[in-house]
């Protein structure tokens, strides 16, 4: 490859020579050479070998700007973790932010700058030669057309970027695959605004999303669900607890899977059902009327939009519609949300509108729908902009073009690539080798944003700070750096940076540098602005689209809730992870419904040919009740041509299916209609989901509101979790044998007894605390094949098991954070012929990896089967099976042990962390405190559904919520004693019937 | 005088010695032709375990959680086979049952060598090889010791056990035997005899200690045969996987373990005789007394398999009735119904005397009963850990590899390797037991003169 | 014969005893003689034969073999050891496994158990080799004919110059076919 | 071919700081909360320098400071245990003759679970002034001195390295045992004129200390 960066020089860029070849080739097999031991020059003060150390930056995955803190171990990023001073995530993190250090490491990023020569291929060039063919090309083709293309940049850098185009007169242009158009465009409409508000999900008492997944991919998920969470989360404690929660959009997405209830409108009409309930909450009086002229505009427009005349075009009966528009209204809280990718139909706009109305009739603008606090995303450029760029490009017309943080040839495939090759002269900023990169001249790769200065404002108010956390992995510079040079100024970005600070802020400067350092930014609220409906707004119209004509279906590509819209395909870590949906991993797919796939004989994994007029695609069938009959989902995500080894050639491309052209409000749409026909081939899908249905045998409990709103502490509503009669005097000779334990060895006195709680009425089944473990436990990713073969090590799995309604469709699903339980009478323990599994005295259930043999007895005693086995040695050095090819091997975790081939594996409730603790707690001379330890995936849950603490302490939050009537132990039967309680999930049905 | 008094069957001591010394010629071409190719399979063993020891143990087709599958069916297969042996050699000898002279040899080595089988596959299956020994209570520098709690060390110990004590009573009975080949022999066997023979002469005094100490030996290897399957039963029975947490398991593969011995001495028999022209000595009343043996332990495991179902059902247990109708109906409804047809319904054709006296017929049936009792074992084990009702969400169907079978197809050539080796080195019919069964030699005159 | 160490050659070829070596075709021949012999006196005589037969055991009258009690001492032995090896190893680093106590007597019964049956069987055939070897020892090399493994039965009457005439003429009587002197 | 590892990534791969280093001002910040940690160690370093002067040093040292030990002059090191460090550092001349305490140089040791070895920096802190008495130190000396005006340190040889699934946190053995305590596991440092390596390391000798001194023999304290 011809980016591949030599390792000895790799190494000396990280300047760990000796200790890193010798921890390397320890991974591997062979004589373990002698270690050498490079001290510093001068010791960084706040370095401390063995010891980490946290920097406050700014996760630049998304544009949400998420607030993140690096653990740096002696120099290397090994862990991030949200930022608490944030106030967007609040100390969360998504499993995409988990999975920025890939990026940072990754095998397949440009080690250094190359340029196409005259045969076509990219060459190595070095820095200063680069930047001195640039400027040349600038300077001649001043112009003639300069466009400079970048990710979604609220930021000085994009300031940066506007500066010099303004000086050598190109344009600056932002582009983002999902740019949200309907959105803006709704907003324009109904109020008269382009910009995106902020919602307040936390305060919502009912919740109505139109296929807006603000739990996945829309505008600002972490906080978001964050928010969500604390609506939904059942608490006894609360008087209106959990906000139910409906969902329209035709398919169902991990934000949908978490609804109360599934409303599958038909698509496109989404927007006459906003407007039915608007009708009737305003015409029933069911919420405060806004004043005089607002509420004429308000009734003319929603004139003919009276359930009974809508009910039968939207597919739904109208009296559930008027149950909609009594509960919204009366909730006295509620907010809807709307415009959604995959709800992005030709009159998405509309939909959109519709939906403020719904709002502003509600009165939830201005209260739960904050104006003022806008959302960077909402300034992008639309994809009306691009597609004007590509016709320039196209005609020639554009001399010189950057592309800095997009990949427009991936998600605008075909017409972005012919337009690109009609371009003089291309430079690229990526980092990666992605499409759009590989079809530039010039590469310049970029630092990676951990590795740089920066900052983002990801919304009004926030001013996100981000700093270098390690050394450059590889001889990249920083863009910003290398646009001041062409534009002959002088100093770094880093000058430019704090320059555009002490502008802000010039008193002090120092004082308020360093606190927006360590806080990782400037945090201030953001003045609302309220806003009235605008005078379009009485142009406000819902139709429903033209009925399906032909063989054709209506195909929604959808963002992929993990891989987004690819950015995130070479990171080993987010392919591995199953769709929280469909639960498949390292490949796309279609879902079919049953039906469908009944008439067509289609089985899962068969392929389905999809042609739209834009083109053609196969993708392997998932069968699945989650989606409407008449409308086949595809996620966005795979189908790399280029980009890495992790990512190229992999499963098929959504994005091929889509138009290249605009719609009316200026956006994309993701529905198209396209014909599908099987093609015979098939193929075994790689999903975590085996046995598809939970047997109701006491994994997952689901609670009636009603029911769980009457119990009491004490209650024990589950009849597994009595210990059944026979079970009685086992029991207590358990007691005995507890107590003979305290006698003994290690045993003897008190110790602390480790505890999880988690909360299945909030966990969404997000993934992130998945992708969190893997980060903190060195988990090997296993790779396509061997996943298809049950190979895959996650410790910590989310089950998926839906909820069926009446009419055997799926409402929602039961998602169950499954982990190792720590069991007190651990089947897997007496199994082991050496001790390898055994109990700690701190009640964890230790699995000594150097100790074990590999008999694999405790895996099959396991009856919550969470124990791995290392088939290969996934750390072997450039082994066949090697997970951790360099550098990524550098973000190992330091603390954890990687295992060797032919040993068992297991979550052991990051015992790494709790040992840390402790050590600390040792120095300062006390105890450790509730709270000291977070697990990994404590640390990371966005909805705060774990919680992880001593359970012989009577004052911990986990004895507290191990204590909750809602309280069971999976399998609690077997007389196991889980140290995990889970917490019964809670849904506004009155009879839960479970999948 | 001699013509007079000989007795009247041909079967005189002599032709006994003579006949079964015979077997102990010069190899025919069919013989080498097997032992290649047991040793070609072995082979292929040898490289597929150096194979697994270099990528790990994912060359074979576990897939989570089924992490036991054919290494383990295989080691309690063998385990199994091996209990015939003893049993034969071991308990009908308590038993006085004259028949089994004749077959008890062949039967004997069978199980050493099934037992040496055996005891590879713990060994090969697991995930690193090169740790086995930590296993063994030996002194170290760490200060730890093997965990006897756990199942598998009572494997090791019993199947240790088993295989000393069944070596040495195999060689025990071997003595007087080589003594008197030792005494036909000439060239290096001679040589070879004389040592293993530890200078056998057959005096009073020897048959004095020797007799007695058989017979302890036999009361010690009758109450171990039966512990040995029980204890590999555990491995299972102790776990809480439904489908092996049953408390008739233990009964259960003894009685399964000598049916397919039983099933796998027809098997080794029928050749053998042919090929040895043993057909005087190993008579058809031998094989139907087998036949019979297999019909009454077969009964015993269909009867087993019938309880298994009933009790799953009739506990209400709903993990163990989604176990059982896993078993039955699942994706691997194949493997069960081969091994109820083989186990549970072949056996009852063994009621007609016709066909326990038919030997084709029989040897026709006990191969059947060797593949239906791999099956019995694939089943427990792959099947049960596929459709763990526990965990519905992880359940997954195990597809065998080339790694697999690599295995398994070495075990076979181990074995074979060694049985053939031996018979053709050592009496496969014990001569100083057959003898014993025929009436000694008198002389009517001396009765006169007396 | 194969050379043997020393001390191995002592046991298993002491010095050559003279006497008479009566070979018989029958066994109720054999057991005559063996009547008369004991009749006349002889104690240490040799019976040898292809197979065991109680007639000659109880023609000669001897005791039980002492191999029972090496089985017996051994299968103590074992259990014992089998205990020890358990439960001391259990407590030596008490580690506790699934809520059980550490050292559970049940699961260590099955160890005791084998090792009770391993050392028994193994102390049976030390007593054995051990007995039979003291027995060829006592009596020390004897004439032997090969035909003693296959078909013959044979009676060695260790018998100085003296004696041998008498000796022999009660062999053949008692219908030996063929008598050596050596 | 069998030699298995777990693969160990090493608590302690030092890296280079960044050349742009100067003293004064990190050029990133730490997270508020981690402060105190930070300041906990500078806190540690500056108590050990003011415990320079020899009389405070006493308590600290094995030997009572009447009989002052003096670091023999070495002529063959070929004799010398242990491997040749680029830099012939002799420990006893620093600790044993002029009595630096051990956390002078490894301060990380009592407050990390790494002991560190100490910057560049540490070293020409003393040595700028130190030139050394004899023509060998002078030779030792000078070679410090040009690997810091190369900025380029040398690289020393490890000699205690245990297995990659081994946690040894130093401080907790330093916290219960004391700063002086050094010497039971890497030995008696102050008079070796090089380091060798005097404790097997193995399993067995970490377990009987823990015997001998009742503390936890829990797997899991040292495995995970």
């Amino acid at each position: 490859m011809s980016n591949s960066v030599d390792r000895r020089r790799f190494l000396k860029v990280l300047g760990v020579t000796g200790a890193g070849a010798a921890a390397v080739s320890a991974c591997g097999i062979g004589p373990e050479p002698t270690e050498r031991l490079i001290p510093y020059l001068i010791q960084p003060e706040d370095q401390i070998p063995g010891t980490a150390t946290y920097y406050a930056t700014t996760c630049r995955e998304c544009a949400a700007g998420c607030g993140v803190r690096v653990r740096v171990r002696e120099g290397r990023a090994v862990k991030l973790e949200g930022n608490p001073d944030s106030p967007i995530n609040r100390g969360r993190l998504c499993a995409r932010g988990q999975a920025a250090l890939q990026g940072l490491y990754n095998p397949d990023r440009v080690a250094h700058p190359m340029v196409r020569n005259a045969s076509g291929v990219f060459e190595d060039i070095d820095w200063d030669g680069a930047i001195q063919r640039l400027t040349a090309k600038v300077r001649e083709a001043q112009g003639k057309g300069i466009v400079f293309l970048t990710g979604a940049e609220q930021s000085s850098f994009g300031d940066l970027v506007d500066e010099w185009m303004r000086q050598v007169g190109g344009r600056h242009l932002s582009y983002e695959p999902f740019g949200f158009e309907a959105l803006r465009a709704g907003n324009r409409m109904a109020f008269g605004t382009g910009t995106l508000p902020t919602y307040d999900f936390a305060n919502a008492k009912y919740i109505l999303s139109f296929g807006a997944d603000f739990l996945d991919t829309w505008l600002s998920p972490v906080e978001f669900q964050n928010g969500f969470s604390r609506a939904h989360a059942f608490d006894a404690g609360r008087p209106a607890s959990m906000s139910k929660f409906v969902y329209v959009a035709p398919r169902l997405s991990l934000t949908g899977m978490n609804a109360d209830q599934w409303i599958a409108a038909r698509p496109g009409t989404e927007g006459m059902l906003a407007l039915a309930l608007a009708q009737v909450i305003v015409t029933q009086h069911l919420a405060r009327l806004p004043t005089p002229p607002d509420a004429s505009r308000l009734s003319a427009l929603l004139v003919g939009y009276a359930p009974r005349a809508v009910a039968a075009t939207i597919g739904i009966d109208e009296a559930m519609i008027v149950r909609l528009a009594r509960e919204f209204a009366s909730s006295g809280g509620g907010l809807a949300v709307a415009g959604g990718m995959a709800t992005q139909s030709p009159n998405a706009a509309q939909i959109v509108a519709a939906v403020n109305i719904l709002n502003y009739a509600a009165g939830a603008v201005g209260t739960l729908v904050k104006f003022g606090a806008d959302l960077a995303i909402g300034s992008t450029n639309t994809f009306a902009d691009l597609t004007a760029l590509m016709s320039e490009m196209a005609a020639g017309r554009v001399a010189l073009l950057f592309v800095h943080g997009a990949n427009p040839a991936h998600s605008v495939p075909g017409a972005f690539q012919q337009a690109l090759g009609k371009v003089a002269y291309k430079v690229s900023f990526s980092s990666y080798l992605d499409e759009t990169a590989a079809a530039c001249d010039l590469i310049l790769p970029d630092h990676h944003p951990l590795e740089q200065w920066g900052d983002s404002r990801p919304r009004a108010g926030v001013t996100a700070l981000q700093q270098p956390v390690v050394q450059p992995v590889f001889d990249t510079r920083p863009t910003g750096d290398v646009i001041l040079k062409l534009s002959g100024k002088t100093g770094t970005f880093q000058d430019y940076l704090q320059n555009k600070w002490r502008a802000r802020h010039a008193t002090n400067f120092d004082q308020y540098w360093m606190d927006g350092l360590s806080k990782g930014g400037i945090y201030i609220e953001a003045p609302a602005r309220t806003v009235r409906l605008a005078p379009t707004a009485s142009g406000i119209r819902a139709t429903a689209p033209v009925d399906s004509t032909g063989d054709e279906q209506t195909v929604v590509a959808f963002p992929h809730p993990i891989l987004h819209d690819g950015r995130g395909a070479n990171k080993p870590w987010l392919q591995e992870l199953p769709d929280p949906v469909s639960k498949i991993a390292w490949h796309s797919w279609v879902e079919v419904h049953p039906d469908t796939a009944a008439k067509w004989g289609l089985a899962t994994g068969d392929f389905l040919l999809l042609k739209s007029s834009f083109g053609a695609q196969k993708f392997p069938a998932w069968i699945t009740r989650s989606v409407r009959p008449d409308v086949l989902a595809v996620p966005t995500g795979q189908g790399h041509t280029a980009y890495g080894r992790y990512a190229k050639d992999r499963s098929a491309n959504a994005f091929e299916l889509l138009g290249a052209q605009p719609n009316d409000y200026g956006g994309r749409s993701f529905t198209v209609r396209a014909s599908a026909t099987k093609t015979g081939e098939h193929r075994k899908i790689v999903t975590t989901e085996a046995g598809p249905r939970e047997l109701g045998l006491g994994t997952t409990e689901v609670l009636p509101l009603a029911r769980a709103k009457a119990l009491h502490r004490g209650d024990h509503p589950f009849h597994y979790e009595e210990t059944p009669e026979y079970a009685k005097d086992a029991v207590e000779w358990w007691g005995e044998r507890q107590h003979e334990k305290a006698s003994l060895g290690n045993y003897r006195g008190e110790h602390p007894r480790w505890g999880l709680a988690i909360d299945l009425a909030k966990c969404t089944g997000c993934g992130a605390c998945v992708t969190a473990c893997y980060a903190e436990n060195n988990i090997a990713t296993v790779g396509e094949e061997l996943m298809q073969r049950g190979r895959e090590m996650a410790w910590l799995r989310l089950e998926r098991y839906w909820r069926t309604a009446e009419d055997g469709g799926p409402q929602g699903a039961v998602n169950q954070p499954m982990l190792c339980q720590q069991c007190g009478n651990a089947p897997c323990e007496p199994v082991c012929p050496v001790y390898a599994a055994y109990h700690t005295p701190d009640g964890l259930n230790a699995q000594v990896y150097n100790r074990c043999v590999g008999t694999r007895y405790c895996s099959n005693n396991c009856p919550y089967k969470v124990r791995f086995f290392n088939w290969h040695n996934y750390a072997e050095r450039d082994g066949q099976y090697d997970a951790f090819p360099d550098p990524l091997s550098m973000l190992l975790n330091p603390d954890v042990t990687v295992r060797e081939k032919g040993v068992m594996e297991k979550c052991t409730f990051c015992v790494q962390r709790i040992r840390g603790a402790q050590n600390q707690a040792r120095l300062e001379n006390r105890n450790v405190r509730d709270g000291d330890i977070l697990t990994a995936c404590q640390q990371t849950c966005p909805s705060d559904a774990i919680v992880f603490g001593d359970l012989n302490d009577r004052n911990s939050r986990v004895f507290e919520l191990a204590g909750n009537p809602r309280g069971y132990h999976v399998l609690a039967g077997l007389n196991t004693k889980p140290a995990i309680t889970y917490l019964a999930r809670v849904v506004a049905q009155a009879s839960p019937s479970r999948g | 005088m001699a013509e007079q008094q000989s007795p009247p069957s041909r079967l005189t001591y002599d032709y006994v010695t003579r006949t079964i010394a015979r077997t102990l010629g010069s190899p025919s071409r069919g013989y080498f032709v097997l032992l290649g190719a047991a040793v070609a399979l072995l082979t292929i063993g040898i490289t597929t375990l150096v194979l697994l020891i270099r990528y790990g143990l994912g060359l074979a087709g576990y897939s989570h959680p089924v992490y036991w599958a054919v290494y383990i069916t295989c080691f309690v297969f063998w385990v199994g086979i091996a209990h015939s042996g003893t049993l034969i050699s071991a308990i009908l000898f308590l038993f006085r049952s004259g028949w089994r002279t004749a077959v008890y040899r062949t039967a004997e080595a069978m199980t050493v060598f099934a037992v040496m089988t055996a005891g590879l596959f713990p060994l090969i299956h697991i995930g690193r090889q090169w740790y086995f020994y930590w296993l063994i209570p030996y002194p170290n520098e760490r200060g730890l010791w093997p965990n006897f709690k756990s199942p598998l060390i009572w494997d090791e110990f019993a199947i240790g056990t088993y295989f000393t004590v069944s070596t040495v009573f195999l060689i025990m009975g071997l003595i007087p035997d080589i003594a008197a080949v030792r005494d036909l022999a000439t060239g290096w066997r001679k040589k070879l005899y004389q040592l293993c023979s530890v200078g056998w002469r057959g005096t009073n005094e020897e048959w004095r200690h020797f007799t007695r100490g058989y017979l302890y030996l036999a009361a010690l290897a009758t109450p171990l045969v039966l512990s040995v399957h029980s204890v590999v039963s555990w491995d299972f029975a102790m776990a809480i996987v439904p489908g092996w947490h049953a408390t008739l398991f233990a009964p259960y593969f003894v009685a399964g373990a000598i049916y397919s011995g039983c099933g796998m001495v027809i098997t080794l028999l029928t050749p053998i005789r042919k090929l040895f022209g043993l057909e005087e000595l190993i008579t058809v009343k031998h094989f139907e007394n087998l036949a019979k043996l297999c019909l009454l332990t077969g009964s015993i495991v269909s009867f087993s398999y019938v309880t298994e179902n009933f009790v799953a059902w009739f506990s209400g247990n709903p993990h163990e009735r989604a176990a059982f109708w896993y078993r039955a109906f699942g994706p691997y409804w194949w493997a069960s119904w081969t091994m109820n047809i083989c186990n549970g319904l072949l056996p009852w054709l063994l009621w007609s005397k016709k066909v326990r006296t038919n030997i084709t017929a029989l040897f026709v049936i006990s191969i059947f009963v060797n593949i239906g009792m791999w099956f019995e074992r694939y089943v427990i084990i792959v099947v049960s850990l596929a459709g763990e009702p526990y965990t519905t969400w992880t359940n997954a169907v195990y597809n065998p590899t080339w790694a697999d079978w690599g295995i398994m197809a070495g075990s076979f050539g181990w074995f074979f390797m060694w049985f053939l080796l031996f018979v053709k080195n050592f009496p496969a019919v014990s001569i100083s037991e057959v003898k014993e069964v025929l009436a000694p030699p008198r002389s009517k005159i001396s009765r006169v003169h007396a | 014969m194969m050379p043997l160490p020393k001390p191995l050659q002592e046991i298993f070829q002491p010095p050559p005893t003279p006497g008479i070596l009566g070979v018989f075709q029958y066994l109720d021949a054999t057991l005559d003689a063996i009547k008369e012999l004991r009749a006349g006196g002889h104690t240490d005589f040799t019976v040898y034969s292809p197979i065991p037969r109680h007639e000659i055991e109880d023609a000669l009258g001897q005791p039980v073999s002492p191999v029972r009690m090496f089985t017996l001492s051994g299968g103590i032995a074992g259990c014992a050891i089998g205990a020890w090896l358990t439960l001391w190893m259990s407590y030596d680093w008490p580690i506790v496994l699934g809520g059980k106590p550490v050292g559970s007597v049940p699961p260590y019964v099955v160890i005791m158990f084998e090792m009770t049956i391993l050392f028994g069987a193994l102390s049976t055939i030390l007593g054995i080799l051990f007995n039979a070897a003291f027995a060829a020892r006592r009596l020390g090399t004897i004439q032997y004919d090969p035909r003693f493994t296959n078909d013959r039965f044979g009676i060695f009457v260790p018998a100085d110059a003296r004696k041998s005439a008498a000796v022999e003429k009660l062999l053949r009587d008692a219908g030996a076919e063929e008598v050596r002197r050596g | 071919m069998l030699r298995p590892y777990l693969c160990p990534i090493r608590a302690h791969a030092y890296i280079l700081g960044p050349s742009d280093y100067t003293e004064a001002v990190p050029h990133r910040n730490r997270t508020t909360d981690l402060a105190i940690r930070g300041n906990l160690r500078s806190a540690a370093v500056v108590v050990l320098i003011l415990a320079l002067p020899p009389a405070a040093l006493n308590g600290q040292q094995a030997q009572p400071a009447s009989s002052r030990y003096t670091a023999p002059v070495i002529t063959d090191t070929s004799s010398l245990k242990g491997p040749r460090q680029p830099i012939f550092f002799r420990h006893d001349v620093h600790t044993g003759q002029d009595l630096i305490p051990c956390m002078y140089c490894h301060s990380s040791a009592a407050i990390s679970s790494e002991p560190g070895i100490p910057a560049l920096q540490t070293c020409i802190g003393c040595h700028q002034l130190i030139g050394g008495s004899t023509p060998s130190h002078q030779a030792e000396i000078k070679k410090v001195r040009d690997a810091w005006r190369e900025r380029k340190p040398p690289e020393w040889i490890r000699i205690h390295a245990l297995p990659g699934f081994v946690r040894f946190p130093h401080m907790r053995h330093i916290k219960a045992l004391g700063t002086h305590t050094c010497v039971t596991c890497h030995g008696d440092v102050q008079h070796m004129a090089q380091v060798s390596q005097v404790s097997t390391l193995r399993m067995g000798w970490c377990v009987r200390c823990h015997i001998k001194n009742n503390v936890t023999r829990d797997c899991s304290v040292c495995h995970y």
